[in-house]
C-alpha cells in the first residue's frame, strides 16, 4: 500500500531465534487489517543482500502510549536464513524499507456472528504472527476464539500473553510435551471437533505447510470454512512478480493464485494441498 | 507587485528524450518485462509519467497458467524465477489494463510469447489493432517454458524467420525484439533480427541458473532451473549490450541488472539508446523513476544538455 | 594403569575420498586455476594437506606477460578479470615451484593454456614426463587473450580435435578439459571432450563480462572485457554442471563462485565428483581448506558415511 | 603473512572523508615494516559484499599505553567506494578479517646513511599513510626526512601532528591555496632539488598517479633514486591472482610486476608511467 523509510524502535529477543521488532510507522499502522503483512528490507542499504525484501505479518499494532493511536507495527520474527539473521540483529534506530500494509487479510464481515460463534485459531510455531489481530476482530464481532496453539518445544510457544490478556482459552501443544500436550497441534483440535460437532464453527490456522494442510483436511472432514494464512518464496509482494502462487483447484485456465494478493489469507478449500510452494 | 523570484522562465532541463522507431520516449528508462506486472500495480508506489515506458509482462493470445511454485529463489546479488509465462491473455490485457495505461503519459511496450510461431502471428495480429500500445518486444528468449516450446533463439536463422514473420503480422508496430544471452555469440542473432526486419533489439534476457536446497536435496524450483536475473548479471549484460551495439545499425535496449542510476549511464555510455530496469523494480517499487530523475540530475550536474552526448560514449585507454 | 578416555580406537569419520581417472583425492576439495597462485601463497594461511587437490595458474610452455593493467574489478557478489594468462612458464614451474608443492600430500593438476594447437600439445608433451603431477586441465575456454587467440570452445569440433591431440601429447597423464559457459549449449561440448579421451571435465570457467566507469567512461578493465567469478555465477554454473552430468559418464568437477560447504554441497548432489574453489580464495585465503573440513563435518552430523551418498542424489518434487 | 580476525578498536572522523582507525591485533603489529599494508574486509561477514578485501597501508603502531608494545595497527581510510564507506562506519567492537602485513616496504638498509643524507618524502592526499613510519625509520638511521604534503584543499592535509612530533620539515602546499604554497606538492619539490644540487638526496612519494609520475621525471632529471608506493586493485593481496600489476621497463619476458608483492614501494624507475594501472 505505501512505501515507506520506517525506523526500527526495539528489537526483543524472544528466546529460541523469535524476536519481536516494533517499527515506527504511523501511516501504515493506521491501515492494517488482521492477516496483512509488510515487506521488508532486511538491510540498511537497497543494493545489499539480500536484495529481496521479505515478508512478515503484522502481529500487532504498536500505540503511542500516551494518544493510543497506532504509531507503527510490530513484528515477531523468527531467524531462519540470512535476510532474518540481519533484521534480528539490526539496532534500534536503524532505518529500513518497509511496503504495506499488503495482502489480504482475512474475512471478517460485520454478519460474521450469524454464520459464526467460535472460532478456532491454530498455530505452529511463528504461525502465531496473524492471529492476535484477529482475536480482536472476532472479540468485537462477538465471535469466541479458542486458541491452539503448537511447538516443538515449549520455546517455540511465544507471545502468549497477549493472547492470555484477551481472556481467551488457549491450548498449548508441544511436540516434546514440554508445555501443554505432547503431540501435534492438530490432536487437541481434532478432539475439540469430535466433542463439538457443530456447523457454527470456523478454523484458522497459520503454521507450517504440513500443519496447516491438516487442519484443512479437519474442516473438510466436518463440513467447516477454514481460512488459512499462507507462506511461499516473494519476488516482489505487490502482486507483480508472479512468484508467490499457490495451486488452486480452482479452473478456468487460472490454477494458481498470488499469495502477496489473493492472499495470504485464504479458503484453505482454495488451496491444492498437494503441491507445496516452497 | 514585486516579481516572484520564482517566476522566472523555467531553466530548460537536460534533454533526455530518445526515439526508437520513430517513438519519441521522453527519457530512455523503461521498466522490464516480467518486473512491472502489467505497469497499474506500481501506480501507487512512483509516477508511472516520469518513465519512458513500460514493458508489459509477456502476453500469449490465450491465457498461460505458468509454473507449478517454487517458482522463485534470491541468490548472491540475484535471483531466479520460472514463473512459465504466466499471463491474463492478450484479449483481456487490451480490455481490462490498457484502458488504465492510456492514462498515463508514457509508453507502452507489450512483450509477447508463444509456444509455437503461429501463436505469436496471432497475438501479433491481435495487437497490431489496437492503438494504445508503442511497440511489440518479441520474446524467444524465456528459458522458463516446456520442453515442448520452440525455441528461437538457439539458431539465428530461427530467430530470422520469427522476426520476419511478426513483421508481417503487425506491420503498423515497431518490433522489437529481445536477446537470449545464453548463446555462444550473441552477435549473429541481433544481425540476424535486423536483417529480418526488427526495429530494435532489447538485450538481455535472463541467464538460465539452477539452485539446489541441500536439506531436501531437491532444486530450489520446481522447474529445476530458471532465469538469473538482477546485479549478478550486469557484467554479462552489459558485455552483450557493447557487442550488439557494435554489431547492430538498430537501436539497442540495454537490460540487466540495472538498478542504480550508475548503471543505466553504463550501459548508455556502452551504446544502448534506451535501458530496463527489472528486478529492481522488485525490491525497490520506485526504481525506474528514481533511476530517470537520478540521469536528469546527472545530466544537470554534468553540464549535458543532451542524452546522446553519453550514448555510445564509450572511450578507450590511450 | 588407569585406561585414558580418549585412548578408545578413534572414531572411523565418513570417507570423503573420491576418484577422478584413477586417481585418488582424499577428498572432493580443490582449489580453482589463476585463483590459487603456484599454491606455495597460501602455505602460511592454511594447511595444504587438508584438500584434495590444487590447480595451479594455467601454464604455457614458454611464459606469458599477461594483460596491460587494470586487470581485476569488483561487481555485484562477484568480480571480472582479464589477466591474460599471464604465467612463469611450464619449465620454471617444474623446477621453482614442483618442488615445494610435492612436500604436501594433495594432487597437483597443471592447467595449460596456449595460443596455437601446437602450443598446447608442446605444453603437454614436456609435463607427461615430470612426476608430482596428477593430472592436467586443458584450459580451452580463456576469455582473456587477444583475438589472435584460436578458439577452441566456439565450436565442439574444434573442443574434440584439441583434447584428441593433448591426449596423444600427454598419455601418460589422466586429461581433464575445462569447458566454457559462454555457449549456447555446453552438453554438445562436454560430449565432444568426452569422445575425444578426457577423462574429466571441469565445469565451468569465466562468463564474459564487463563495466564501466561513467566517470572517465572508460571500460574498467583495459582488456575491455573480463571474466566474471564469484558468487554471482554460482546459478549459472550449477546449472551447467547439472546439464553436464546428464550428458557425459566422464567425471564432472564442479566450480563456479563456491565459497561454502552449502556451495559445495549443491554441486555435489548436482553430480559433481569434486569441485574447485576459485575467487573464494581471494578474499578468503583458508576458504577451501575451511570447506573440506565443513564437508567431513557436514557427513559426521547428518551421519553419511561416504560421500558418495551425496554426490548426483539430487531429488525431484513429488 | 598473518590471516586474522581482528577488532576495530575506534574510528575517528578526520573531516574531508578521512578516518583515522584503529585495529587491536598485536601479532600483526610487531611484524610491520614501513610501507607495508594490510588487506581488510569492510564488512563483517565472508559472503557480504564488497567481497574482495581492501589494501590499506599501515600509517603507524599502535602501542599499548603502559607497556609501549605493539597491541595493532592504525591505518588512515579515506571514503571513496563501497568498502570504505563500510569501513568507516564501523563501530568500535566490531570484528573484521585482515590479512598483513603484506608487501615489500621501503629499502632501509643500515647503511642507506652513506649515500643519503637528506629524505624528501612526497605526500598528496592519503598518501600520507606509508611516510611516518618511513620518517620514523629514517631518523633512527639519521637520515633527515624533509615532507613535501600536498593536497586539494586544507582538509586533505590530514594527520600532520605525527609528523610535527617527529621535529622535521613540513612543506605544504594545496591546489587551492587554503594551506602553504598555492598548487601541485611538486612545485616545492621542484624548488628545494634545484636549490639543493645534491646526489645525496633521496625521493619518496605516494600518492595519485599523475603526482607520483611527476616526482619520478624530478627524480631523473636531477639523477636521483626515487622509492614510490603505488596503487592498484587488488584482487588478493598475497601474489596469486595477478590482478595487481603495473607495467615495468624491465624486460625479460615479465614486464609486469605485482603491486602486492614486488611492491607496493618500488623503485620509481621500474614502473611504465604510461599505463596507469587502475
Ligand atoms: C505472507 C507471509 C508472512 C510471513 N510472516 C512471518 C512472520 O510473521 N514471522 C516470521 O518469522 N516469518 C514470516 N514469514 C516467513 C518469512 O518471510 C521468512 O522466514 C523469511 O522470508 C526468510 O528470510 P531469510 O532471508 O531469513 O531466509 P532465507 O535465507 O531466504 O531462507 C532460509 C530458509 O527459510 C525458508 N524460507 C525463506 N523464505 C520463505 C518464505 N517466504 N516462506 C517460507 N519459507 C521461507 C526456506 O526454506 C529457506 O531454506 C512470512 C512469510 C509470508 C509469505
Ligand atoms: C597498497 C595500497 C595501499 C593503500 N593504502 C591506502 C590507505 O592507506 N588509505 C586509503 O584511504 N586508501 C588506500 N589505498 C586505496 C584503497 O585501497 C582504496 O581506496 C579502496 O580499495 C577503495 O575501496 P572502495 O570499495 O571504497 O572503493 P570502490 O567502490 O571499489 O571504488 C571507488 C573508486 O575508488 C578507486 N579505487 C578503488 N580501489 C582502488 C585501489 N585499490 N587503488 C586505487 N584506486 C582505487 C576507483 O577508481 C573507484 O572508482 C591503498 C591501495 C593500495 C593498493
Ligand atoms: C520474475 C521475472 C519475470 C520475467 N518475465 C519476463 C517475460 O515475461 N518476458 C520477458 O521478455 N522477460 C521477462 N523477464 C526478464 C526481464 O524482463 C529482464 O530481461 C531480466 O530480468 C534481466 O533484467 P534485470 O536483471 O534488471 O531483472 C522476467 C524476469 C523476471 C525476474
Ligand atoms: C583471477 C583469475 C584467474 C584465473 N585464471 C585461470 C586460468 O589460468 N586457467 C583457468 O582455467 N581458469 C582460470 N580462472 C577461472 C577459475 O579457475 C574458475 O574457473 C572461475 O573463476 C570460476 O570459479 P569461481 O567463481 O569460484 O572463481 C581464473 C579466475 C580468476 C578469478
Ligand atoms: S510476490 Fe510478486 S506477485 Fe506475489
Ligand atoms: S593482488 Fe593478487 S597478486 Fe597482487
Amino acid at each position: 500500500m505505501l512505501d515507506k523509510k520506517v525506523k526500527i524502535k526495539a528489537v526483543r529477543d524472544l528466546g529460541a531465534g523469535n524476536h519481536l521488532i516494533v517499527i515506527a510507522s504511523p501511516e501504515q499502522a493506521r491501515l492494517v487489517r488482521p492477516g496483512q503483512f509488510v515487506m521488508l528490507k532486511c538491510v540498511e542499504n537497497t543494493g545489499e543482500n539480500p536484495l529481496l525484501r521479505r515478508p512478515f505479518t503484522i502481529f500487532n499494532i504498536h500505540r503511542n502510549a500516551r494518544s493510543g493511536k497506532p504509531a507503527g507495527v510490530e513484528l515477531l520474527v523468527k531467524e531462519v536464513g540470512v535476510g532474518t539473521r540481519r533484521l534480528v540483529s539490526a539496532r534500534p534506530g536503524q532505518t529500513l524499507d518497509c511496503l504495506g500494509p499488503q495482502g489480504h487479510g482475512f474475512q471478517l464481515p460485520s454478519d460474521l456472528p450469524s454464520r459464526v460463534t467460535t472460532a478456532c485459531l491454530v498455530a505452529g510455531g511463528v504461525g502465531i504472527a496473524p492471529l492476535l489481530l484477529l482475536a480482536e476482530s472476532l472479540l468485537a464481532l462477538r465471535v469466541k476464539p479458542i486458541l491452539f496453539y503448537g511447538g516443538g518445544t515449549v520455546a517455540d510457544l511465544v507471545l502468549r500473553e497477549p493472547f492470555e490478556r484477551l481472556g481467551i482459552d488457549i491450548i498449548t501443544s508441544t511436540e516434546d510435551g514440554s508445555h501443554g500436550e505432547r503431540g501435534l497441534v492438530t490432536e487437541p483440535l481434532a478432539q475439540f471437533l469430535r466433542i463439538h460437532p457443530r456447523k457454527d464453527i470456523r478454523l484458522y490456522a497459520c503454521g507450517p505447510w504440513g500443519m496447516m494442510r491438516a487442519v484443512h483436511e479437519l474442516a473438510v472432514g466436518h463440513d467447516l470454512q477454514c481460512e488459512v494464512s499462507l507462506e511461499a518464496r516473494m519476488g516482489c509482494g505487490l502482486g507483480a512478480c508472479l512468484g508467490c502462487v499457490v495451486a488452486s483447484p480452482a479452473a478456468e485456465g487460472r490454477p494458481y493464485l498470488r499469495v502477496c494478493q489473493d492472499g495470504p489469507v485464504m479458503n484453505s478449500r482454495l488451496v491444492r494441498w498437494d503441491i507445496e510452494p516452497v | 507587485m514585486k516579481p516572484n523570484p520564482n517566476d522566472r522562465a523555467p531553466l530548460k532541463g537536460p534533454r533526455l528524450g530518445v526515439e526508437i522507431a520513430g517513438v519519441h520516449f521522453k527519457n530512455p528508462v523503461m521498466t522490464a518485462s516480467g518486473t512491472f506486472g502489467y505497469g497499474l500495480e506500481f501506480a501507487r508506489y512512483m509516477d508511472l509519467n516520469a518513465i519512458g515506458g513500460i514493458v508489459v509482462k509477456g502476453l500469449s493470445m490465450k491465457p498461460i497458467p505458468g509454473n507449478p511454485p517454487p517458482r522463485v529463489y534470491e541468490t548472491a546479488s540475484g535471483m531466479l524465477n520460472a514463473i512459465g509465462w504466466q499471463n491474463i491473455g492478450a484479449a483481456e490485457f487490451v480490455e481490462e489494463k490498457l484502458p488504465g495505461l492510456r492514462d498515463y503519459d508514457t509508453n507502452v511496450i507489450v512483450n509477447i510469447v508463444g509456444f509455437e510461431l503461429e501463436e505469436y502471428l496471432e497475438v501479433a495480429r491481435f495487437l497490431n489493432d489496437h492503438p494504445g500500445i508503442h511497440a511489440l518486444e518479441l520474446n524467444i528468449s524465456c528459458p522458463n517454458v516446456g520442453k515442448g516450446g520452440f525455441h528461437f533463439n538457439k539458431d539465428p536463422r530461427d530467430t530470422h524467420r520469427i522476426t520476419a514473420e511478426v513483421r508481417k503480422a503487425s506491420p503498423r508496430l515497431p518490433l522489437w525484439v529481445k536477446l537470449s544471452p545464453n548463446v555462444t555469440d550473441i552477435r549473429e542473432f541481433a544481425r540476424a533480427a535486423e536483417e529480418a526486419g526488427a526495429d530494435a533489439l532489447s538485450v538481455i534476457n535472463t541467464l538460465v541458473g539452477m539452485a539446489i536446497d541441500v536439506r531436501s536435496r531437491r532444486p530450489r524450483l520446481r522447474f529445476r532451473t530458471g532465469g538469473l536475473s538482477g546485479p549478478a548479471i550486469k557484467p554479462v549484460a552489459l558485455r552483450m549490450v557493447w557487442e550488439t551495439c557494435q554489431a547492430v545499425r538498430i537501436p539497442v535496449i540495454g537490460i540487466g541488472g540495472i538498478s542504480t542510476t550508475e548503471d543505466a549511464l553504463e550501459f548508455l555510455i556502452a551504446g544502448a539508446r534506451a535501458v530496463q530496469v527489472g528486478t529492481a523494480n522488485f525490491y525497490e517499487p520506485a526504481a525506474s523513476e528514481r533511476i530517470a530523475l537520478g540521469l536528469a540530475e546527472y545530466c544537470r550536474s554534468h553540464r549535458i544538455d543532451d542524452i546522446h552526448e553519453i550514448i555510445g560514449s564509450l572511450k578507450d585507454y590511450e
